[in-house]
């Protein structure tokens, strides 16, 4: 069924979420609020070295500490074989997700886990740690991208061979794999072209900086079961991947979802679980384990560091005819950064004839790379629309200009083979063209900028219940854990379609053994998939109420009709029967069928694109190259807001962490390759002081794959951001900066270089 | 291990604990009284998340030592609300959807509590730097600062 | 098993008896916003802990002889929060109002931030630029010390090791005398000072400087009091001239390091940077013309 | 026929010694990927663990079930994920 034209009731208001109150109370369970009786607690051994072969590892001092229970190394986790699995943005390989979570032969980052022990205190753990004696071998590292890539550089992995080469290479390599997506043919197109601007652009690592720390809960019992208590953007990501690494039952492990304090993308694979689930085994008493905050920036995944190379040309009139780009992102200590979507994201925006882009997957020694918000796609776009700002003042066309004459429409054909359907980015390129924050002038010495983002968004497998209870409320559940409001937005849908108010439905997570299985919480694909499955669950629900009203007036099905919450007899001669509502036929429940409930599962297609363009003014000081944001506006298609006001925030806050990836945010290391800023004091994300309001403009082009028409939102925002300051940046200064973050000692050191 | 007594009263009750030593009020709170509204974010006084109200002072119960609570009033996210009746910066925050994954929500709150505790009418700017210590990474803090001043508003009597 | 005990003496002599009898590591809490991070992480394992916040005299203010007094351990809240201070000391008002966040205000203490001896500390180049005075106590009583012979290194201080601070002194304001402190972040909040800067000047009735004092954070391995640049000031009104050699004056006395927070290049430009705008508010205050807080 | 386009995602082209374009004879998605086992072993498989399908445009994840028209256009792409 589709809802997109009728007038909606629920859909599109601002209600609470349901989870609100244990929200703003201090009552809701995160990852780190349980405890269980007996319990231990577990701490992780890291490498202080970013590479070395492990010659050796004594644990026996560590375990004559009183208190400890158990001690784990990799001797306790069973060798996998090499098979490729899906992991949040990209392919892993089972053997590097174990080998990233209990280090095998070597250690291939500073942070790397290598052993892990369970005492009855924090501090005899602490102790213990400190007792157990490894002995390395150090090796050379590598950790910038260009270095790793060059010939001589330490080789991480003496089996990778680089894939995507034609004759297969015989050399190990740091580089995993080649990439490549073409259209037309680049060089005749840049014969063709008046206007060329080259560019080389850099950025840096960046963590997606959630304020909850990765932590869990894990119990194994005496006779093989295990019960996990752990945040995720995918409980059944943990269940799937304990299983794998652990040579377990998936029916055996039961994972409940802990309320998640943020993820971004870097919660869609796991650290601790497997750990904890084994010191559990070894020790016979539930293993709590939580990471500190330097855990998480020394040894949980960051997006890539990367280097570009940029090159478009286009004709007088604005036309842009080839465009051609290199990227090599680091993927960190194992294969699979986001390089496939980096090659897909940048050019998609627009309506090219000849395109060439050729990706590098490298690996060094840092992190393994995780997903970060539209994984691949804030890179590529820092230099595509940087470098389109700079076309556009060598053609002396207005920026937003060049973008709607080069937009691409429904049936634009991609230089990775999608042809466009659906899609909205003409009418976000208008509506910001008439947004007063465009038509208003400049303030005097400010700079103003713009740039634009896409995201593909996913769909998936999703599955989802609607259960009348016996007073004629409603309690709805699907398998995505709820980041956003995602329990709100779910809610909403099934009053829509049962026609009631939205206080009566509730809605919840239920874990791993209650509901079908559900993909992970990625992608911006929860409102659109789960939403779609938890609507066709209401949907078979109300054809069952139907049929019940039926029996109970003896009348044909066809003959009855669902308004309002209510079942009504179809037109006067089906018979004058009073209106039945959810109450009335769940009292009688019983009597027509049993309990009134229906579970959906769905893979679903038809994930609409999403565009989005952010205006950016920003002033700049230019004796200290302190940047300041003085007005900020994002503008995206939504396809449908379910709930304006999440949507709203998944705009401001993708928006913001673009501010800090831009200005402030990167790992810094020292000369042992030892990250020196792990801590949220000198990893600068933006605090409240550092922004001004976001303002998020809506625009609704319904996606009619869906019921309501909705399209993911949640990674289009965080894309434009880096541009849109540097050409802000640019516009008042004149500086053409290529390097993140844009701090300022760069600015400062730009601009002295410039006088 | 020596573990020392404490008394302090925590959300206007006399409350007695033990803990050890170098164990911080943040630690305390959560593991031993079993209060776990106040969040560990980092440790190390830059987030935020652990926020708490200690003698009318905002502080990071993370940069306090449980013994130092001796004889202190605490107020802690748990204690913001009156009974099952919630505080009009709590009611704010879910009205603006000023929070999504929730977990900076608490620490903001007690912040909140303590701004409007002093200044009844801040600006958007004061209201700005007062948080600044109370890291988000959800919402970009724009409707976390309007709930703020709506909240503000209402106990200035106002609005509703 | 880390064996530290904890107290809180309620009288000077009782935490000079501890601090003198302690066997392993003691250190002073007062805020205890630097120790326990230090502690959290490692860097720091005392064996006793000696609570000064319950100490009379160590918390409060009070005016004595035309000057303030300050009690070591009174957190920064507490002094932005008192008019008088506010008045006569904007400056130092200001560089403890930088100190971390709120929560941080809530706790840190000028002897906290002056004792941990960071050569970025907030309030540090104010205090030096105050000219204020360290009353220090231990087994042979008080003495009187000039806060800048206070911290000697990173780390590190003159204070022996029962030794520990009891309140600060703040010397009487001649007329048309004022302070202000500015520091550079790449933020607007929460980071530690790339570059921090104070200054304390006097004027006479035609604006001419006839005191001054300047101090700069984070560029040496401790605060630094320097006196070219204060030399540079006395004579003068701030015309472009003076204002061109205090920029020079002020980076001529940086010897910092490059580390995650800035590099040698770009301290020592934004200290010539800092000096020049700190001396026009401070100038500017002393003429009584604003007294603006600059974040 | 169907025509199936390797997007060029790199690692195939080593399994069709360097073809990116050819046709192939299928009416649903599962049959295209059986027929591609047979004709290049391993692509079927890697399209089957790692990769996406657009037809006519549009991208199917893994839908076996999907129908292709004769002259529908197939590309194979990576697998798109999300954070």
């Amino acid at each position: 069924m589709n809802y997109i034209d009728s007038n909606l009731k629920v859909v599109g208001t601002r209600p609470i979420r349901p989870d609100g109150i244990d929200k703003v109370t201090g009552r809701a369970v995160y990852s780190a609020d349980t405890r269980a009786a007996g319990m231990l607690w577990g701490k992780i051994l890291r490498s202080p070295h970013a590479h070395a072969r492990i010659i050796s590892i004594d644990t026996s001092k560590a375990e004559a500490v009183p208190g400890v229970r158990a001690v784990v190394t990799a001797a306790d986790f069973p060798e996998i074989a090499s098979e490729e699995a899906f992991v949040g943005e990209g392919p892993m390989n089972f053997r590097d997700l174990s080998t990233n979570i209990m280090a095998r032969t070597k250690v291939l980052y500073e942070g790397h886990a290598l052993a892990a022990v369970a005492a009855t205190t924090p501090a005899a753990a602490d102790e213990a740690l400190a007792l157990i004696d490894v002995k390395y071998e150090v090796l050379p590292y590598v950790i910038d991208v260009d270095e790793a890539m060059a010939d001589g550089a330490p080789v991480l992995h003496d089996d990778m061979f680089t894939a995507g080469v034609n004759p297969k290479p015989s050399k190990p390599s740091n580089i995993a794999k080649v990439v490549t997506f073409k259209k037309g043919d680049a060089d005749a197109g840049f014969a063709q072209a008046d206007i060329i601007v080259e560019g080389r652009y850099t950025t840096k690592p960046v963590h997606q900086g959630y304020i909850e720390p990765h932590a869990c809960l894990a119990t194994y019992n005496p006779d093989g079961q295990v019960t996990i208590h752990a945040s995720s953007q995918g409980h059944f990501m943990i269940r799937a991947y304990t299983a794998k690494l652990l040579g377990l039952d998936m029916a055996d492990i039961r994972v409940n979802p802990a309320e998640i304090g943020g993820g971004f993308g870097g919660k869609t694979l796991i650290y601790l679980e497997p750990v904890a689930v084994a010191l559990s085994r070894k020790s016979g008493k539930p293993v709590k384990m939580q990471m500190t905050r330097e855990d998480v920036f020394r040894g949980s995944g960051p997006t890539s560091g990367a280097s570009m190379d940029i090159k478009i040309g286009a004709k007088k009139d604005g036309t842009i005819v080839a465009a051609k780009q290199v990227l090599r992102f680091q993927a960190g200590a194992f294969a699979g950064s986001p390089i496939g979507p980096g090659c897909m994201c940048g050019f998609a925006l627009y309506d090219i004839e000849n395109v060439d882009v050729l990706g590098y997957d490298v690996v060094s020694n840092r992190p393994k790379v995780a997903a970060y918000r539209a994984p691949g796609a804030p890179i590529t776009s820092f230099a595509v629309e940087s470098a389109l700002d700079d076309l556009a003042d060598k053609l002396g066309i207005d920026p937003l200009e060049l973008r709607i004459k080069n937009a691409a429409k429904n049936g634009t054909k991609t230089h990775y083979g999608v042809t466009h359907a659906n899609i909205g980015f003409e009418q976000v390129l208008a509506v910001t063209k008439a947004h007063p924050h465009w038509t208003s002038p400049v303030a005097p010495g400010n700079g103003r900028g713009i740039a634009m983002g896409f995201w593909f968004n996913i769909g998936g497998e999703s599955s989802a219940t609607v259960h009348v209870n016996e007073d004629g409320s409603v309690t709805a559940a699907t398998g995505s854990p709820d980041i956003g409001g995602s329990r709100a937005s779910m809610g909403m849908m099934v009053a829509e379609v049962l026609g009631i108010t939205v206080d009566r439905v509730r809605t919840t997570v239920a874990d791993t053994a209650s509901i079908g299985f559900t993909f992970l919480t990625g992608g911006s694909r929860v409102t659109f998939a789960t939403g779609m499955a938890v609507t066709q669950a209401a949907e078979k629900v109300v054809e069952d109420l139907k049929r019940r009203a039926a029996q109970t007036w003896d009348i044909p099905v066809e003959a009855v009709e669902w308004r309002d919450g209510m079942a009504y007899p179809a037109g006067s001669n089906a018979g004058a029967f009073e209106p039945l509502d959810l109450a009335a036929l769940a009292l009688k429940a019983g009597r027509t069928g049993g309990p009134i409930n229906a579970e959906v599962s769905v893979n679903a297609q038809g994930a609409g694109a999403g565009f989005g363009a952010h205006i950016c003014d920003v002033k700049v000081d230019k004796e200290t190259g302190h940047v300041e944001i003085v007005r900020y506006t994002a503008l995206q298609d939504v396809g449908k807001a379910i709930h304006p006001s999440y949507v709203e925030g998944q705009i401001q806050g993708g928006a913001v962490q673009g501010i800090g990836w831009a200005l402030s945010e990167e790992y810094i290391y020292n000369a042992k390759g030892q990250l020196d800023n792990p801590g949220f004091l000198d990893y600068r994300c933006p605090v409240a002081s550092d922004v001004p309001m976001i303002e998020a403009v809506l625009v609704e082009v319904p996606n009619p794959r869906h019921p309501f028409g909705a399209r993911g939102v949640g990674e289009v925002p965080i894309v434009p951001p880096m541009a849109a300051i540097r050409n802000a940046i640019k516009h008042a200064t004149g500086l053409q900066l290529t390097d993140l973050p844009m701090s300022p000692p760069k600015i400062r050191a730009a601009s002295d270089a410039a006088a | 291990m020596a573990r020392q007594h404490v008394t302090a009263t925590i959300n206007g009750e006399e409350t007695d604990f033990l803990c050890e030593t170098q164990q911080t009020l943040l630690d305390t709170l959560r593991d031993v009284v079993g209060l776990t509204g106040s969040k560990e974010g980092c440790a190390s006084g830059d987030c935020g998340a652990c926020s708490i109200i200690m003698d009318g002072r905002l502080v990071c119960s993370c940069l306090v030592l449980g013994v130092e609570a001796e004889g202190s009033t605490i107020t802690t996210i748990e204690g913001i609300a009156d009974g099952e009746k919630l505080h009009p910066i709590q009611q704010k925050f879910l009205e603006h959807a000023a929070l999504q994954c929730g977990f900076c929500t608490p620490g903001l709150i007690v912040a909140t509590k303590a701004l409007l505790d002093e200044n009844p009418n801040p600006t958007e700017t004061e209201t700005r730097y007062w948080l600044a210590g109370n890291l988000c990474r959800c919402t970009g803090y724009d409707k976390i600062i309007r709930a703020v001043m709506d909240a503000a508003a209402v106990m200035r009597g106002e609005t509703v | 098993m880390t064996s530290l005990s904890y107290a809180a003496p309620t009288s000077v002599d009782d935490a000079v008896k501890l601090l003198a009898g302690a066997s392993g590591l003691a250190k002073v809490l007062a805020g205890g916003t630097d120790l326990l991070v230090q502690m959290r992480s490692g860097r720091v394992k005392p064996d006793l802990i000696v609570d000064t916040k319950k100490i009379p005299g160590l918390i409060g203010i009070r005016e004595e002889n035309g000057g303030f007094v300050v009690g070591a351990s009174t957190a920064g809240a507490v002094v932005e929060a008192h008019a008088g201070m506010t008045k006569a000391w904007p400056g130092v008002v200001e560089a403890l109002d930088l100190i971390g966040s709120t929560q941080v205000q809530g706790r840190c203490s000028l002897a906290g931030n002056l004792c941990n001896a960071s050569p970025a500390a907030d309030s540090v180049p104010a205090l030096y630029a105050a000219a204020a005075i360290a009353v220090v106590v231990g087994p042979k009583g008080r003495r009187e010390v000039p806060v800048e012979q206070i911290p000697t290194g990173p780390g590190r201080t003159s204070l022996a090791k029962d030794e520990f601070i009891l309140e600060f002194k703040f010397p009487p304001r001649p007329a048309r005398s004022s302070d202000a402190y500015l520091r550079f972040i790449p933020r607007t909040e929460m980071d530690i000072a790339v570059v921090g800067c104070g200054i304390s000047v006097t004027l006479d009735a035609n604006g001419v400087c006839t005191a001054a004092r300047v101090s700069l954070g984070a560029v040496a391995p401790t605060v630094l009091l320097v006196k070219a640049a204060a030399d540079v000031l006395v004579g003068h009104t701030l015309d472009a001239d003076t204002l061109a050699k205090l920029d020079a004056a002020a980076q001529a006395a940086c010897k910092p390091i490059s580390d995650k927070r800035g590099t040698i290049e770009y301290r020592t430009k934004i200290a010539g940077v800092l000096a020049r705008r700190v001396a026009a508010i401070a100038f500017d205050r002393a003429a009584g013309k604003s007294s603006g807080k600059a974040h | 026929m169907p025509t199936v386009v390797l997007s060029s995602g790199g690692s195939c082209r080593e399994l069709t010694g360097g073809l990116t374009t050819f046709e192939v004879e299928a009416t649903t998605f599962r049959r295209l990927v059986l027929e591609l086992e047979q004709r290049f072993p391993g692509l079927g498989k890697q399209v089957e663990e790692s990769m996406a399908v657009a037809i006519d445009g549009e991208i199917f994840q893994d839908a076996y079930g999907a129908v292709l028209k004769p002259g529908s256009e197939i590309v194979l792409i990576p697998k798109i994920g999300g954070g």
